[in-house]
């Protein structure tokens, strides 16, 4: 039992940190440009994100030994497409202010490299209980950056935190501006940049290092 | 000189192997070697060498910027004495000027010194000297309002992201003046962009009004005509009395620092005489089949060639090295295409109408790839020998 | 005389220039084989401490090819055998007797040279050490005998900007001259004189025998540069070449039987108008430039030639000699003085708009630094080279990259290090190249 | 462990890679998605347009001021303030009310607050300098006294163009008139620069200006001016007699 959880434990960190899908393996690049603008759509997209990739490890680890080799790649497509549809449609119901912001992005978890990757990388070969663990903690690690990323661009760019401005008044006064290209995508491409530079690098954060 | 050598041998213990300040010893170096140039005998072929070095390269560049940097001085305080409705005299303009201008290249040199230091010391190499280079053009570039705060992120972007993220001076592919520039720019628009900047004496705010480049004529007014009302009249802006960037203002101050870059062979003439006819050709071709007589299309080469900062960039920032080809025919490319994507960006791009910035950076991020092709060009043409 | 057009080279000229008189410098006591300027070479000792040799006794072979033998340029005792570093041999150092003795080769008679076989002829060159004066492009390893080479050139003028003058070793040699070269054009079909421009004058007794004419600026003498420009075909690639000199040497082997052992060498120095010497092969430096001080470089070719240390001897292939200053005052300020008195080529300091000669020193007059892509050694390379796309290819080891942008048609001129305002030894880096590209080969 | 996995998917393999066993799985697949996805699109649909309904009320409401921009306001309490305070018609070309759509009917609302205070909301619908600008200008009821101005969807530059979502651009508006002093349309347009440097006579006219984005202002000045030429008949109806609510209930 004991086993087991330290058995776990070693996927979370995995996915989490050592190998994070944005920092370690440059995966899902292209949304983590997109929605990272703000706090709270990083949030929903990193929670939509985990969510598809858990389920959708699960089901094909589940139906791992089940399904023919050559169409492998389409039933793991159809499984996760399914799934994000359906997230998608969850959200325009019931987040609908947010699911205006992601746009087609939630739409294009289908196409996020992170999804797909875990599933023919880790579930296809693993049980359900760990591909589920791997898609928990991959999804985590991926909105782990997103949330850096959009707290430092909306912190820089629009002078709020979630929503609520954090700018005190008297330096606004003072001729604080806030920081537009953090609004443009290249300042997603910078900060990632700069976190993955640090990461890789920084004595005693780098995991290479150990 | 003698005393002053003394002091620094005397004090190369304390920077140097266990010494207290030991990190600060590229510090210590950049500034030995200012004063004493360094011995080195030649170990290889060939026993001797041409006396250039890259400290004197560098120099001759800023050498170059000299007029450009006196006459921004005076055109700041000049303009600022306007402004506020005073016409100052020559002594009066340039202490107002220097009020203004000298803390933005201070700040420059100060923090972009800083993380040249930084880098220098962890990755253990000496302070290159294209940093001078740098700290001086970009605040050239900057309008004299700039908030100091902002120069100094603008200089910290551009040495780390511009340049100590590829590695340093000679693996960077871009301007690291330029690409601070652009971050200011894209950053803060406010401060940067569509508008004018003249510091008010006295009061906090600047004025602002339109640039030359941002006029656009009334009505049934052609563009020429606006812009003499304006007072950008062809005379004014080779001579640089109109409002704009400190740096980039006197077409003829340019002028005396392209000759002299072009004469010691600093500055690549392919680069710059690329650039001018680009430029020219695609403002006729504009001209002639443009349509609206109130915009750019209609402007002609000649006011094309001497508002905004095409004449600067093309002297000082494209014809930077590192970040340009190496080749001589990827060279004319190089120039004719930022000639012809100013024209087309000032001309097309209602947003942000100073193309020269984003020419230059496009090209720059091309300029491997133009060097690629002609190299494997010119290899097709050689005899093999393998 | 067709023209060879070489428009790029180092054009300034250099103080120390030596004038056109001959001393003949005084018998040495010792003389030495040098080992250090043969390129490739593995050697093997045939004698030791002590032994008697006369002129013309083997020294020592290569072992790659031990039919080249290195000879004794004098009769004496073998006084020491000097070796450097991981046992490398330096040179072997012979004390001459008072009377030397001469080893007999066979000989041939001027008639008899015209319609000698060629095998004949190439068994006495390699049999009276002379043969490895034929050298083989790109590499300038010793030629291959078993190989007919595409053309073979005739420099001139050997690989310093001081080298001596053709004019002088020439006088009055014109029939040996021209024997040699009938016995070249025994080995190959085609055999290239070339000449430089202002020497045409004095080598009017020739003229009918020179092809080129090159330019008068460094290096177009150099055979890499010639072939480089005349060159139509790749496989031109491996041409041969040997300096004027090397030739009368070769024809008056094959006249005499005796091993020639007299060379004209020259010594320049800044501020220093020498004469040409009349020298023997292998004499102590000493003996060529006496007053030495502590402050002196000798090399022996300012762009490409060799350190030689004070005390040793001169090559085999070496008759120049260059003494430049080594710098020991730290200038001040010295990156921004207008600088009436420097040697450059670059447009950036006053001596530009003086033609003044320059004056040569060893300092690389600044720090390495990273590339910044000025090109500077493109605007200088003879060959129209990219050397600072050569050195990134290398510097990424891409050896493929290098070879295509034509590594092998480098002529080692080291005009691109001169050049170079960050200071890269990128002649040093081109000439590791090819050398470590011509062992993988072998 | 991925190995063994490995081993096992090999000693199945020929079993389940079959022809027929992979468009029995494939169809399986097929089947079950398309039942999921059906299902909650069509279970969720309601939600789904209720949802835009709403956005779109609240932007109506924003326009007339009945809805602070900054507060959070549920579902219910948009809808019923939409319910209590607008009603949206039809005019047609000559600034009637119409029942029935004919060709060239334009659309408009109509708002009459609980303090008494009424008009009507255009939707404005223009290009801006990279895309469309779509958005609402509310009018008090004397057909010339701009109310309110709320932006709905657009892409302009951030930080530059960007700024006409912003609050201090929206309120701007308000209190503008679209004629001048001689009672002439002149529609409001946004000014290069600020409002004080302007003539006396064109300050009512005129909004501040977001300094940097001249071409934004131009474009959005030329798309109000089209719009508010469009729905000039209305406005001079209300300035003769003001339409409310009411009356157009009886």
């Amino acid at each position: 039992m004991l086993a087991e959880k330290d058995h776990f434990k070693e996927i979370l960190i995995k996915g989490i940190w050592k190998e994070n899908p944005v920092a370690y393996q440059v995966l899902g690049i292209c949304s983590a440009l997109a929605v990272t603008v703000k706090m709270s759509t990083a949030i929903v997209m990193g929670i939509a994100l985990t969510i598809v990739t858990a389920f959708s490890s699960l089901i094909i680890s589940s139906m791992r030994k089940h399904i023919p080799s050559n169409i492998r790649i389409i039933v793991e497509l159809a499984v996760i497409a399914s799934l994000v549809i359906v997230t998608d449609q969850i959200l325009k119901a019931f987040l609908y202010d947010i699911s205006k912001q992601l746009s087609i992005f939630v739409g294009l978890i289908i196409t996020n490299c992170i999804v797909l990757g875990r599933a023919e990388s880790f579930a296809l070969a693993n049980p359900p209980a760990d591909s589920f663990v791997d898609g928990v903690a991959n999804g985590i690690g991926y909105s782990l950056i997103l949330v850096c990323v959009a707290f430092i661009r909306e912190l820089l760019g629009s002078g709020k935190i979630l929503g609520f401005n954090v700018i005190p008044g008297f330096l606004v006064d003072m001729g604080y501006q806030n920081m537009g290209l953090m609004v443009l995508a290249p300042g997603a491409f910078f900060i990632i940049g700069l976190l993955v530079w640090l990461k890789n690098n920084l004595p005693g954060v780098s995991h290479e290092e150990n | 000189m003698k005393w002053l050598k003394r002091i620094f041998d005397k004090s190369e213990k304390h920077f140097s192997g266990s010494g207290k300040l030991a990190k600060a010893h590229a510090l210590f170096d950049a500034t030995k070697t200012v004063f004493f140039h360094p011995l080195r005998r030649t170990a290889f072929i060939p026993f001797l060498r041409d006396c250039l070095d890259l400290k004197r390269y560098m120099t001759f560049v800023l050498i170059s910027l000299v007029p450009v940097t006196i006459f921004g001085i005076y055109n700041t305080g000049y303009r600022a004495g306007l402004g506020s409705g005073v016409e100052l005299d020559l002594l009066d303009s340039f202490l107002h000027g220097s009020y203004y201008v000298i803390p933005i290249i201070l700040v420059s040199y100060v923090v972009g010194l800083f993380w040249e230091i930084l880098f220098a010391g962890i990755r253990k190499h000496k302070i290159s000297e294209g940093f001078l280079v740098t700290g001086l053009l970009f605040p050239l570039t900057l309008p004299a309002t700039i908030p100091l705060w902002q120069v100094a992120l603008g200089i910290s972007f551009g040495v780390i992201i511009g340049k100590e993220v590829f590695g340093g001076t000679g693996r960077n592919i871009l301007n690291p003046a330029l690409t601070a520039r652009a971050f200011v720019y894209f950053s803060y628009p406010v401060s940067m962009s569509g508008e004018i900047w003249i510091p008010n004496l006295g009061a906090v705010d600047g004025m602002s009004g339109a640039t030359p480049l941002a006029v656009a004529a009334q009505g049934n007014q052609s563009i020429l005509a606006a812009l003499s009302d304006m007072g950008f009249a062809l005379k004014n802006l080779f001579w640089g009395f109109v409002p704009g960037s400190i740096g980039e203002t006197s077409v003829f101050c340019i002028v005396l620092g392209m000759f002299f870059l072009l004469v010691t062979r600093i500055a690549n003439f392919r680069i710059i005489a690329g650039g001018i006819a680009g430029l020219i050709f695609t403002a006729i071709v504009f001209y002639l089949f443009g349509e609206d007589p109130g915009s750019w299309i209609k402007a002609g080469p000649l006011y094309h060639l001497f508002a905004g900062s095409f004449l600067f960039g093309i002297t000082f920032m494209a014809t930077d090295p590192v970040s340009a080809p190496g080749t001589n025919e990827a060279r004319w490319i190089f120039g004719f295409l930022i000639g012809f994507f100013t024209v087309t960006i000032r001309v097309a791009n209602p947003a942000f109408v100073e193309g020269t910035m984003l020419a230059i950076l496009f090209m720059n991020v091309f300029a491997p790839l133009l060097d690629h092709m002609v190299v494997k060009y010119k290899v097709s043409k050689r005899i093999p020998n393998v | 005389m067709e023209k060879v057009n070489i428009f790029k080279g180092f054009k300034t000229r250099l103080k120390g220039e030596p004038d056109l008189s001959i001393i003949k410098l005084p018998k040495p006591s010792t003389i030495a084989v040098s080992a250090l300027d043969i390129p490739f070479i593995r050697p093997r000792i045939l004698v030791k401490d002590g032994d008697k040799v006369k002129i013309g006794s083997p020294l020592f072979y290569d072992k790659q090819n031990p039919d080249i033998q290195y000879l004794c340029p004098g009769a004496g005792v073998v006084q020491k055998i000097v070796f450097g570093a991981r046992r490398r041999l330096h040179e072997v150092v012979v004390q001459l007797f008072e009377k030397e003795y001469h080893v007999e080769f066979e000989s041939l008679t001027k008639k008899a040279l015209g319609t000698a076989d060629t095998q004949k002829i190439i068994d006495i060159l390699i049999k009276g050490g002379l043969w490895q004066c034929l050298r083989r492009l790109p590499a300038r390893d010793t030629a291959d005998p078993k190989i007919q080479p595409p053309l073979i050139i005739v420099c001139l003028n050997e690989n310093d900007m001081f080298a001596p003058h053709p004019g002088l070793y020439l006088e009055n040699e014109t029939s040996f001259f021209e024997l040699g070269l009938s016995l070249l054009r025994k080995i190959s079909k085609r055999v290239v004189v070339a000449a430089r421009k202002n020497h045409l004058e004095k080598l009017a007794p020739l003229n009918t025998n020179i092809t080129h004419v090159i330019p008068d600026l460094y290096p177009a003498w150099n055979p890499g540069a010639i072939l480089f420009h005349i060159k139509k075909t790749a496989d031109e690639n491996n041409a041969w070449y040997v300096t004027g000199q090397h030739l009368l040497l070769m024809v008056k082997l094959i006249l005499t039987g005796h091993y020639p052992i007299e060379r004209i060498a020259t010594v320049s120095r800044e501020n220093d108008k020498k004469p040409h010497l009349l020298i023997r092969q292998g004499m102590p430096v000493k003996s060529l430039a006496p007053s030495l001080g502590k402050n002196d470089l000798i090399t022996s070719g300012m762009f490409s030639g060799r350190i030689i240390a004070p005390d040793s001897h001169m090559g085999f292939f070496e008759n120049t000699l260059n003494i430049l200053k080594i710098k020991n005052e730290e200038e001040f300020l010295g990156f921004i003085r207008p600088g009436t008195a420097k040697t450059t080529v670059s447009n950036t300091f006053l001596s530009c708009l003086f033609d003044k000669p320059g004056q040569a020193d060893c300092d690389t007059h600044g720090e390495e630094r990273a590339c910044i892509n000025c090109a500077c050694c493109h605007r200088i390379c003879p060959n129209d080279l990219m050397p600072n796309f050569i050195m990134k290819a290398l510097h990424g080891d891409d050896l493929e990259d290098a070879l295509d942008m034509g590594l092998l048609d480098c002529c080692n001129c080291g005009l691109c290090s001169y050049t170079c305002p960050c200071k890269i030894e990128l002649a040093h880096i081109f000439q590791d190249a090819m050398n470590a590209y011509h062992k993988d080969k072998e | 462990m991925s190995e063994q996995t490995l081993e096992n998917q090999g000693l199945k393999g020929p079993d389940k890679n079959s022809r027929l066993n992979v468009i029995k799985f494939a169809l399986l697949t097929s089947l079950i998605c398309s039942l999921l996805i059906t299902s909650a699109a069509t279970g969720l649909k309601n939600f789904q347009l209720k949802n835009m309904e709403t956005d779109r009320k609240k932007n109506i409401l924003k326009a007339c001021d009945l809805l602070d921009s900054q507060k959070k306001a549920s579902k219910k309490q948009i809808n019923q303030l939409y319910t209590a305070n607008i009603k949206e018609v039809m005019v047609n070309p000559e600034g009637k009310i119409i029942k029935t759509h004919t060709d060239g009917a334009l659309k408009l609302f109509l708002y009459e607050k609980n303090d008494g205070k009424s008009g009507y909301i255009i939707p404005i619908n223009t290009r801006g300098l990279w895309g469309k600008i779509q958005g609402y200008l509310a009018f008090e009821n004397d057909g010339q006294t701009v109310s309110g101005f709320s932006v709905f969807s657009h892409s302009e530059t951030p930080g530059l163009g960007g700024e006409i979502e912003s609050t201090w651009f929206q309120k701007n508006f308000k209190g503008k008139k679209i004629i001048n002093s001689q009672n002439k349309f002149v529609s409001v347009g946004i000014a290069k620069g600020k409002v004080k440097n302007l003539p006396k006579e064109d300050r009512y006219n005129y909004v501040d200006g977001i300094s940097g984005a001249t071409l934004t202002g131009k474009y959005l000045s030329e798309g109000i001016k089209e719009t508010l030429t469009q729905y000039n008949p209305v406005s001079v109806t209300f300035r003769q007699k003001q339409l409310r609510i009411k009356e157009q209930k009886e």
